[in-house]
């Protein structure tokens, strides 16, 4: 584990939230939007198919219900070091390919290299700081890391799918195809259809079936991936019938979108499935580089005239709930007064932090969802005024430069129109011009890239375990740092030094507290205007499947899901008519 | 008019080298090109080319990522790989060598790889063909054989109620957008709700190539009805405009009656000798529209049917910025274009033998 | 009876074109139909095919009885049976009536293969046949021609042959000869008697040529104003005509040229060694493997207050003589109009020549702008080189012009089809002569008038002449109205001119075999 | 029936088109509906027309006035749809509304369900999915698209016309390299030329405008052509040259006619097609700036909540009505122009 103990002991035999029992086979069709050329998952280039991580398997497992630990898969043994500068892994002499052969040292330093070097870029930076892997013995593998930087790393590189390196002989490993790569996963590919459809089947003697990582999941005999190109053709192709789970990410859709004879016959389900996976922040972020939003207050100000209570009732269909934290959802979140450790981190910032952090429970701004919003505005008209900012000839102008209030927000997803146009409108009431502009997705690169926009839509997303990200995220070395998502530009030392706290956090416990009080800091900075959440899972699905009784924390679990024959044989009785 | 062909034959190089320039030199000048588009892909920002025309869900309100994909490298990229992608793609060259590359490999007809999926380009517009043919001549040829001959009879029924009628029925079809329709099609004889007689994606089934050849072409016919469907929806109202009033211009003029004359019956004088007289803008808007169809009028239609045709992979190259789709795509296109105008002109002679291409002495 | 017409009547809107006329017309007999220009003859000639403009036109009242069966009530598809096969037509104006876009083979063609399901090597062996007939020359090589690449006259006889090729009952023969110089008339003329006497072929023969009505008709009607003023034996209305304008009509005849013009007056318009060559085109390129030539070397000089008259074969290459003089035709060869070189100005140089030097086309009707009114037909050319006149001084320009060529002012704001074929030449006409120009062209300007309505025409050509120092190319094969106007004579001939002198020398001691021959056909008749 | 022979030119074509009567009436809906749409603020508004407050007249369609001045806090202009608002003004006077109490971009705050919320007395054809009212946006959107796509029609017309007589009648090099420079021309990365323009400056309606006409004129020169290179050939055409007329007056005026047919025919299809062609760019990211009222948006909302039947049936309606009388339009002015036909037609 990342920090302190681990859930599960030495010789568990399941996950809590698998059914070791549950009845392999059936065929399942899931469908993806889109198109793909190519089924190899390592690297830049081609449009990767769905589900190919299933054909591989890596070094260690992590569970859907602990914050961050891993557990072996192909290794049988994990040895590492306080200062977690290296760590071996010892692999289990059953592991093998699908073609029998056995999984090697070799293999795993193979597969290292070759990611590192032909594969994803993304792989150079999540693997840049293994600086050495070695065999040790003939099951033995050993991976050193540059010392000091990352605690990470020794379950990062767990995550390191294993590849044949016999296989790869002689194969150029960064050309795209359609040809299966050579795995050792649950499951293996049967049929490609490039841009049409994937098929997945279970390998029947899969050497991990039995490892307690994997005992009850991987229980679909068939899976299948049928590509749509537009989500409202998929929508129909499901309430037809063609395929039989679905996530869904609309809430108009949700609401009304499945009625059909099969949803009225009760042969489609509708589930909202709890988790308390990171929701992060999402948020209207303010580019504090701009000297509109130098000052706090002009920021909270703006918050005012975002009203979330109307968008999610009128918008939404109540589905969302406001996010209230950078770390929402989560047991990292600051919620209440700041605890007793909390206002131990905080108290030496006392002065330089906004004061309400150590009194004030973070709240957003809320309304009573009718949309009449005067009594959150004439808040906001109070703070621009202690800002200096006053309404002339219908403006806002500062009072000392006789500058406008105007700035634009910039999108690239035009499904945010409809949120931030109210917005707007609320801004207008203020003497605030805010001008809405939606470019293409390079464009938008570009700019923010470029830190050029003064407001955008921006996802904070977090894991359950913060740590080195937190910089590139708040830190003031990446505020000047194209390309970084400081995108606020937050530029505090003392921000600084809580995020140092959390990467060098000793157990578990401290992190959260230190994590809740960077929080603390960020919101009360009103840094961004914070948007929505959803805490369910979303799924719809003809009711052929079963699932466990526990459903994991920080997942769907989907594989962990079985055919039940009984549904089965009622659904293909009621398809049959 | 051999020296004619020729000189048009001769010109077809200076104009696709021009169009190839200009297209090299804007496209250089926009912003954010394959490594941005990339990058942005890597960081998680992309849109995806078709998402703004497919619809998308509630922003924010995605499954977060599941655990085998897990994400925590939440970095900027360094400088390193930026560098290291615009390698990748040739972005280290000036344009200008960029540009010369391009032309010596296309003299070689080599058009490259596609940046995206590393495949030729070559490859991947052959593979789209067959969708873009099917949809284009198929649809062509419906437009054709229903507006023309619905036209002509519109004319020598101007203004009666059958013209009136028809008239609203194309109209109608115009104005219903073809992508509203299509889903339309889709919901009502595909989907789950009303009636499930069409499949809903591709070309052909699955197991196509285990049936029979008769099946087959039953099947191919099965998948394309929807498509083709919403695709001539809308394309019957111009032409058949069209032939209507340039039929009505012509059907007073004195040769008509001299064809009645000879004791011609209604349906001879017109599809005889009127037909001819009016087809000239008729035919001279064909290659436009040959064209059009193939290459872009379909792009809606082939995402709601999930076709992978011309259309979009040329637009889904362009938004991505997958400059060798792009430009190999503009190459054919262009060519084609230009060999359908000059048969388009040459048709031209065909018809009106009085039409000649030379200069007119003026006075 | 093979045909009666009863009680007939033709109306456009409010106003009569024809009014219950009636007539006869038996099998085997040749009756012709003469009359003023615009007094309805065409029209009465439609009506019989019901080929009117309808519903523009309708009828008011009348019977058309072929073999006592109303043709004015008739199914269409009984009509179609009529049509190209019983009752055959040949049209006034044979340059529009025949399809651009078919070639000669296909025009003709087209008549025999819908009555007589003739086609193949069958039908081409037949269209030869008619083509040689109606006096064709090569008619092999024409097989493949356009219209646009023939003459006027050999459209004519196209048209000719088209109608003969099912040697129908009734043969409606509209001007039928108009295009066509004299010997040829003479052939066509003696063609259709010949099928008249061994088939029993009727002719409905409208014309105004009194000559031909003398020779060949049995029987004679008068129109006029849309009324039939007069019928009976040819043989009476010529000695003993009843009705006023019978006799009026009798009576015009194209008077000598009075008196000659100044002999060494400036010239105007000189030609040396004029060549147009059309290319002969062949094969799916459309390669050129030869050349037409249809004006060979001519050289030519017209004097002010001159008239130099060109006649010749149908197809000589008269008209485009005319074209290429006016540079309406790219041809090789000095071209000097008041000393100035044609051939070298460009464009807009050669415009405001233009009103120095004007042309009126042999089809008047094709040179007539269809979606334009007469009235602005006639008064372009003063738009673009009188501008500085004003609205109503134009207009009183473009009245005075349609009077003095005997139109009704009042037409003024129709449509050229809405005109007879006379009234169509004889805007064509106004519009040239409304300019004042210095040199005109005048390729066949009275070939569809009536007598009366030519010498009106020729006197005032003459006036003009007389008055301003004009000077004419005038191109024709009426010898007579020829004789009567000019004062020098080309006679060509496969483009190159076989004699050229002095019209009354020319006349009166033709040196030419073929001149010979060209006047005896013409006065003989 | 009545003569037509002393009728002018000029009568006898407005009589021909008053002739075609639905030509003539669907000029009269379309004028009317036109104008109605050009006074949209008067009609669709979320500020009354006329307010009697306090002894005083207020215009707020036309004069911008703030809160305070009828006594509340804000200092910016008054949201008279507001409760708070409206007591205010009602206590002391009162307010006249436009009959539709909307603006394109007003958001209706209290509706009954979510967005897009079906047809109700308030919203007569409901609303789009941001909670805006679909009559008033079709007012508005009716007005843009239309002077959109009139302006580039009539623009691209003018031009393509011009450019496709030029060719066809001169011939020869100049149709030959003018030919090449338009095969070049439409050759241009329109997408790309977009997403340049709009890094450099936000599209509105003239710059879109602009940029659609650069690629749009060339949709008629091949169509023009050909009736060109065939006219040029008449034997009319050849009598005009004979008269001296100018290049350019023989081409307006004895062939242009001629290719007017083509040009007439397409013109409403060319309107509709610019109509679509801003929506294609909303679609892209590169329209009207977002929240304009369009046609084409109203389309793409139709399109993405299909589960709101009213916003593409409505959207639709109103494209094939509009379609159908340019088209009948475009009938009647083919009628008015051709000759041969008279007024004393029987129908
Ligand atoms: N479509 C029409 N609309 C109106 N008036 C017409 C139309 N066609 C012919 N007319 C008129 O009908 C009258 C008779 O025309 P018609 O063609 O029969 O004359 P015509 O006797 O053949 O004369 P010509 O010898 O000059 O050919 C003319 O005055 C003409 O103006
Ligand atoms: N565009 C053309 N292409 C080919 N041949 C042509 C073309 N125009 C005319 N000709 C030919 O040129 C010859 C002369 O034609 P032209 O019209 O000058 O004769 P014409 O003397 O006026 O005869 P007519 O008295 O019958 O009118 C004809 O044989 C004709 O077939
Ligand atoms: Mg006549
Ligand atoms: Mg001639």
């Amino acid at each position: 584990a990342m920090h302190g103990d681990l859930k599960y002991g030495a010789d568990f035999s399941h996950f809590e939230y698998t059914h070791p029992g549950a009845p392999k086979g059936g065929a399942v069709r899931q469908s993806a939007i889109g198109s793909f050329d190519s089924i190899n998952p390592f690297i830049l280039k081609g449009n990767k198919a769905s589900g190919l991580g299933l054909t591989f398997d890596t070094l260690t497992e992590q569970p859907d219900d602990e914050p961050f630990s891993a557990y072996g898969l192909i290794a049988e043994d994990i040895e590492m070091p306080e200062d977690r500068s290296w760590v071996i892994y010892t692999l289990r002499p059953e592991a093998c390919f699908h073609d029998g052969s056995p999984i090697t040292p070799e293999d795993v330093i193979f597969s290292l290299e070759i990611l590192k070097t032909k594969g994803h870029p993304f792989y150079r930076a999540y693997f840049g700081d293994v600086v050495k892997a070695e065999k040790l013995g003939e099951h033995k593998v050993k991976f050193s890391f540059t010392p000091g930087v990352n605690r990470e790393l020794a379950l990062i590189i767990g995550q390191l799918p294993v590849l044949s390196k016999a296989w790869w002989e002689g194969k150029e490993f960064d050309k795209p195809g359609l040809e299966p790569i050579m795995g050792s996963g649950p499951y293996r590919i049967t049929d490609v259809e490039p841009g049409r459809s994937i098929t997945y089947e279970r390998v029947k003697d899969y050497w991990g079936t039995n490892t307690p990582v994997n005992n009850g999941r991987y229980n679909f005999g068939r899976l299948r991936f049928d590509y749509y190109r537009d989500s409202n053709v998929a929508l129909e192709a499901f309430k037809a019938g063609e395929f039989d789970f679905r996530a869904e990410n609309t809430s108009k859709l949700w609401d009304s979108g499945y009625d059909s004879p099969a949803l009225a016959a009760g042969m489609i389900k509708k589930e909202l499935i709890p988790h308390q996976q990171p929701t992060g922040m999402q948020a209207l972020a303010f580019n504090t580089r701009r000297s509109i939003f130098k000052d706090r207050r002009v920021r909270e100000a703006l918050g005012y005239a975002f009203d979330f209570e109307w968008s999610n009732k009128n918008l939404f269909n109540s589905a969302y709930t406001r996010t209230e934290s950078f770390f929402s959802n989560s047991e990292l979140a600051s919620s209440g007064l700041p605890s007793e450790e909390e206002l131990a981190i905080l108290k030496p910032y006392k002065g330089r932090v906004p004061d309400e952090a150590f009194t004030q429970e973070y709240k957003a701004p809320s309304t009573d969802g009718s949309g009449n919003i005067r009594a959150n505005l004439r808040k906001a008209v109070g703070l621009l005024r202690e800002a200096g900012w006053k309404v002339k000839n219908g403006k806002l102008a500062n009072e000392r430069t006789g500058e406008q209030m105007s700035f634009e927000i910039l999108l690239v997803q035009p499904a945010f129109e409809r949120v931030v146009l109210p917005f707007a409108r609320n801004l207008e009431r203020l003497g605030i011009e805010a001008r809405v502009r939606t470019v293409d997705s390079a464009q938008y690169e570009n700019r923010v890239r470029d830190f050029d926009f003064d407001m955008v839509v921006q996802s904070f997303g977090q894991s359950m375990s913060p740590g080195n990200e937190q910089r590139d995220f708040w830190a003031s070395a990446s505020a000047d740092e194209p390309g970084s998502k400081n995108i606020v530009g937050i530029k505090d030392p003392v921000v600084d030094e809580l995020i140092a706290g959390i990467i060098s956090a000793p157990d578990r416990k401290s992190l959260v507290n230190r994590t809740r009080a960077l929080d603390r800091v960020l919101l009360w900075s009103h840094y961004v205007i914070p948007q929505w959440h959803l805490r369910f899972f979303r799924v719809a699905y003809w009711d052929l499947f079963a699932r466990p009784s526990v459903s994991p924390l920080y997942g769907l679990g989907f594989d962990t899901w079985w055919v039940d024959p009984a549904g089965e044989a009622r659904i293909k009785a009621y398809r049959g008519k | 008019m051999t020296a004619y062909i020729i000189r048009r034959l001769l010109l077809i190089i200076p104009t696709l080298l021009g169009i190839m320039l200009l297209n090299f030199v804007i496209v250089q000048a926009a912003p954010g090109g394959p490594v941005e588009q990339l990058i942005a892909e890597i960081k998680g920002h992309d849109v995806g080319a078709t998402a703004r025309i497919t619809g998308q869900g509630d922003v924010g309100a995605s499954m977060p990522t599941s655990g085998a994909e897990k994400y925590r490298g939440a970095r900027g990229l360094d400088p390193e790989m930026i560098e290291e992608i615009e390698r990748m793609y040739g972005f280290d060259k000036p344009a200008y060598e960029r540009f010369l590359k391009m032309l010596g490999d296309y003299l070689r007809f080599d058009f490259g790889t596609s940046f995206r999926s590393d495949r030729p380009v070559m490859d991947l517009v052959m593979e789209k063909m067959p969708v873009s043919i099917s949809l284009g001549l198929w649809t062509t040829l419906l437009v054709y054989l229903i507006s023309i001959p619905l036209g002509i009879r519109k004319a020598i029924s101007d203004g009666s109620g059958f013209d009136l009628w028809s008239s609203g029925v194309i109209i109608v079809g115009y104005a219903i957008p073809s992508f509203l329709f299509a889903v339309l099609l889709v919901v009502l004889f595909s989907g789950g709700s009303f009636l499930d007689w069409f499949p809903l994606r591709g070309l052909v089934s699955d197991n196509w190539h285990e049936l029979g050849w008769w099946d087959r072409i039953l099947d191919y016919f099965w998948h394309i009805t929807l498509p083709v469907l919403a695709m001539t929806i809308g394309g019957f109202a111009g032409l058949t405009m069209l032939t209507k009033n340039s039929f009505l211009d012509e059907i007073h003029k004195q040769y008509v009656v001299t064809a009645r004359a000879k004791g011609l019956t209604e349906k001879r004088v017109l599809y005889g000798h009127v037909f001819r007289n009016a087809m000239l803008i008729v035919v001279a808007g064909f290659p436009a529209a040959f064209v059009g169809i193939l290459f872009t009028g379909s792009l809606l239609i082939e995402v709601i049917f999930s076709l992978d045709g011309l259309g979009l992979l040329g637009f889904e190259a362009a938004i991505e910025r997958d400059y060798p789709v792009m430009f190999g795509t503009l190459y054919f296109f262009t060519l084609l274009g230009l060999l359908l105008n000059l048969v388009g002109d040459l048709t031209y002679t065909l018809i009106d033998p009085r039409i000649d291409f030379e200069a007119r002495e003026t006075g | 009876m093979l045909l009666q017409i009863d009680d007939l009547s033709v109306g456009f809107g409010t106003t009569l074109a024809v009014d219950r006329i009636a007539m006869d017309i038996r099998p085997g007999e040749c009756v012709a139909l003469v009359g003023e220009s615009g007094s309805g003859k065409s029209v009465t000639a439609h009506s019989i095919l019901r080929l009117l403009p309808y519903p523009a036109a309708h009828h008011p009242s009348g019977r058309i009885l072929l073999h006592g069966e109303d043709l004015l009530h008739a199914p269409e598809h009984r009509l179609r049976q009529v049509r190209g096969e019983k009752i055959a037509m040949i049209f006034q104006e044979p340059m529009t009536s025949l399809n651009p876009l078919h070639t000669v083979e296909r025009q003709i063609g087209e008549t025999l293969a819908v009555h007589k399901g003739m086609v193949g090597s069958k039908a081409r062996k037949r269209i030869l046949e008619l083509l040689d007939m109606v006096g064709i020359r090569d008619p092999e090589s024409r097989l493949g021609s356009y219209p646009h690449q023939l003459s006027g006259g050999q459209r004519q006889r196209v048209m000719i042959a088209m109608a003969l090729a099912n040697e129908p009952e009734l043969l409606i023969a509209d001007e039928p000869t108009t295009a066509l110089d004299v010997t040829v008339q003479a052939q066509i003329l003696r063609l259709l008697d010949k099928l008249r006497q061994d088939l029993g072929m009727a002719v409905l023969l409208i014309t105004h040529d009194l000559g031909i009505v003398r020779h060949f008709a049995q029987r004679v009607c008068v129109m006029q104003a849309g009324k039939l003023v007069e019928k009976g034996e040819t043989k009476r209305i010529f000695n003993d005509p009843q009705h006023a304008y019978t006799r009026h009509l009798l009576s015009a005849e194209p008077g000598d040229k009075p008196g000659s013009a100044p002999a060494h007056a400036p010239e105007v318009m000189r030609a040396k060694d004029l060549k147009v060559w059309f290319p002969i085109r062949r094969g799916v390129l459309r390669r050129t493997v030869d050349h037409f030539r249809a004006v060979d070397g001519v050289d030519l000089s017209v004097r002010e207050g001159h008239t130099v008259g060109v006649v010749g074969e149908s197809g000589s290459g008269k008209t485009t003589l005319g074209l290429a003089l006016l540079r309406l035709q790219s041809s090789r060869g000095d071209i000097v109009f008041q000393n100035r070189s044609l051939q070298e100005l460009r464009g807009k140089q050669l415009r405001p020549l233009r009103k120095e030097m004007q042309i009126v086309f042999q089809d008047p009707f094709s040179s007539l702008n269809p979606r334009m009114s007469v009235g602005r037909i006639v008064g372009e050319g003063l738009e673009v080189h009188e501008s500085s006149l004003g609205e109503t001084e134009r207009e009183g320009r473009i009245i005075a012009a349609l009077d003095e060529v005997g139109l009704d002012p009042q037409t003024r704001h129709r449509f050229p089809h809405e005109f007879s074929g006379g009234q169509r030449q004889r805007i064509a006409i106004a519009r040239a002569m409304v300019l004042k120009p210095r040199f005109v062209v005048l390729d066949e300007p009275t070939s569809a008038l009536d007598r009366s309505v030519q010498a009106q025409i020729i006197d005032l050509l003459r006036e003009l002449q007389t008055r301003h120092g004009l000077a004419y190319l005038f191109i024709s094969h009426d010898l007579k109205v020829v004789r009567a106007i000019s004062d020098e004579v080309l006679v060509m001939r496969g483009g190159r001119v076989l004699e050229r002198g002095d019209s009354q020398q020319i006349f009166k001691n033709p040196q030419h075999p073929y001149t010979r021959s060209l006047l005896e056909a013409a006065f003989d008749l | 029936m009545t003569p037509d022979t002393s009728l002018t030119p000029a009568k006898r074509r407005l009589r021909n088109f008053r002739a075609n009567r639905r030509g003539w009436w669907s000029l009269w809906i379309f004028s009317v509906l036109f104008s109605v749409s050009l006074f949209a603020e008067f009609i669709a508004n979320d500020k009354p027309l006329l307010i009697r407050f306090d002894g005083h007249w207020y215009v707020p369609v036309i004069v911008s006035y703030p809160e305070t001045a009828f006594g509340g806090f804000f200092e910016t202009e008054a949201e008279y749809r507001e409760p708070e608002v409206r007591e205010m003004i009602e206590a002391k006077g009162w307010m006249l509304w436009p009959p539709i109490p909307y603006s394109y971009d007003t958001i209706v705050k209290d509706l009954p369900t979510p967005t897009p919320s079906p047809p109700t007395a308030q919203n007569w054809l409901g609303t789009d999915d941001h909670g805006r009212d679909v009559v008033a946006r079709l007012i508005y959107g009716f007005r843009i698209s239309v002077l959109f796509g009139l302006a580039l029609t009539l623009a691209s017309s003018v031009i393509g016309v011009a450019a496709g007589a030029v060719q066809g009648y001169l011939g020869g090099w100049t149709d030959l390299l003018f030919q090449r420079f338009i095969e070049i021309w439409s050759g241009l990365p329109t997408l790309f030329l977009l997403i340049i323009l709009a890094s450099v400056v936000e599209p509105n309606f003239w710059w879109l405008l602009g940029l659609m006409l650069l690629f749009s004129w060339t949709a008629l020169v091949g169509v023009v052509r050909a009736e060109f290179l065939r006219g040029r050939n008449f034997d009319y055409v050849r009598a005009a040259r004979a008269l001296g007329l100018s290049r350019r007056t023989t081409m307006v005026r004895h062939i242009l006619p001629n290719a007017m047919v083509a040009t007439l025919t397409f013109l409403p299809f060319v309107l509709s097609g610019s109509i679509t062609t801003l929506t294609s760019l909303d679609f892209l990211g590169f329209g009207l700036p977002p929240g304009s009222p369009s046609l084409g948006e109203l389309l793409a909302q139709g399109k993405d909540n299909l589960t709101a039947p009213w916003l593409g049936i409505t959207a639709f309606l109103v494209l094939a009505v509009m379609l159908s009388l340019l088209v009948f339009i475009g009938e009647a002015a083919r009628d008015a122009f051709d000759p041969r036909k008279g007024p004393m037609v029987k129908r």
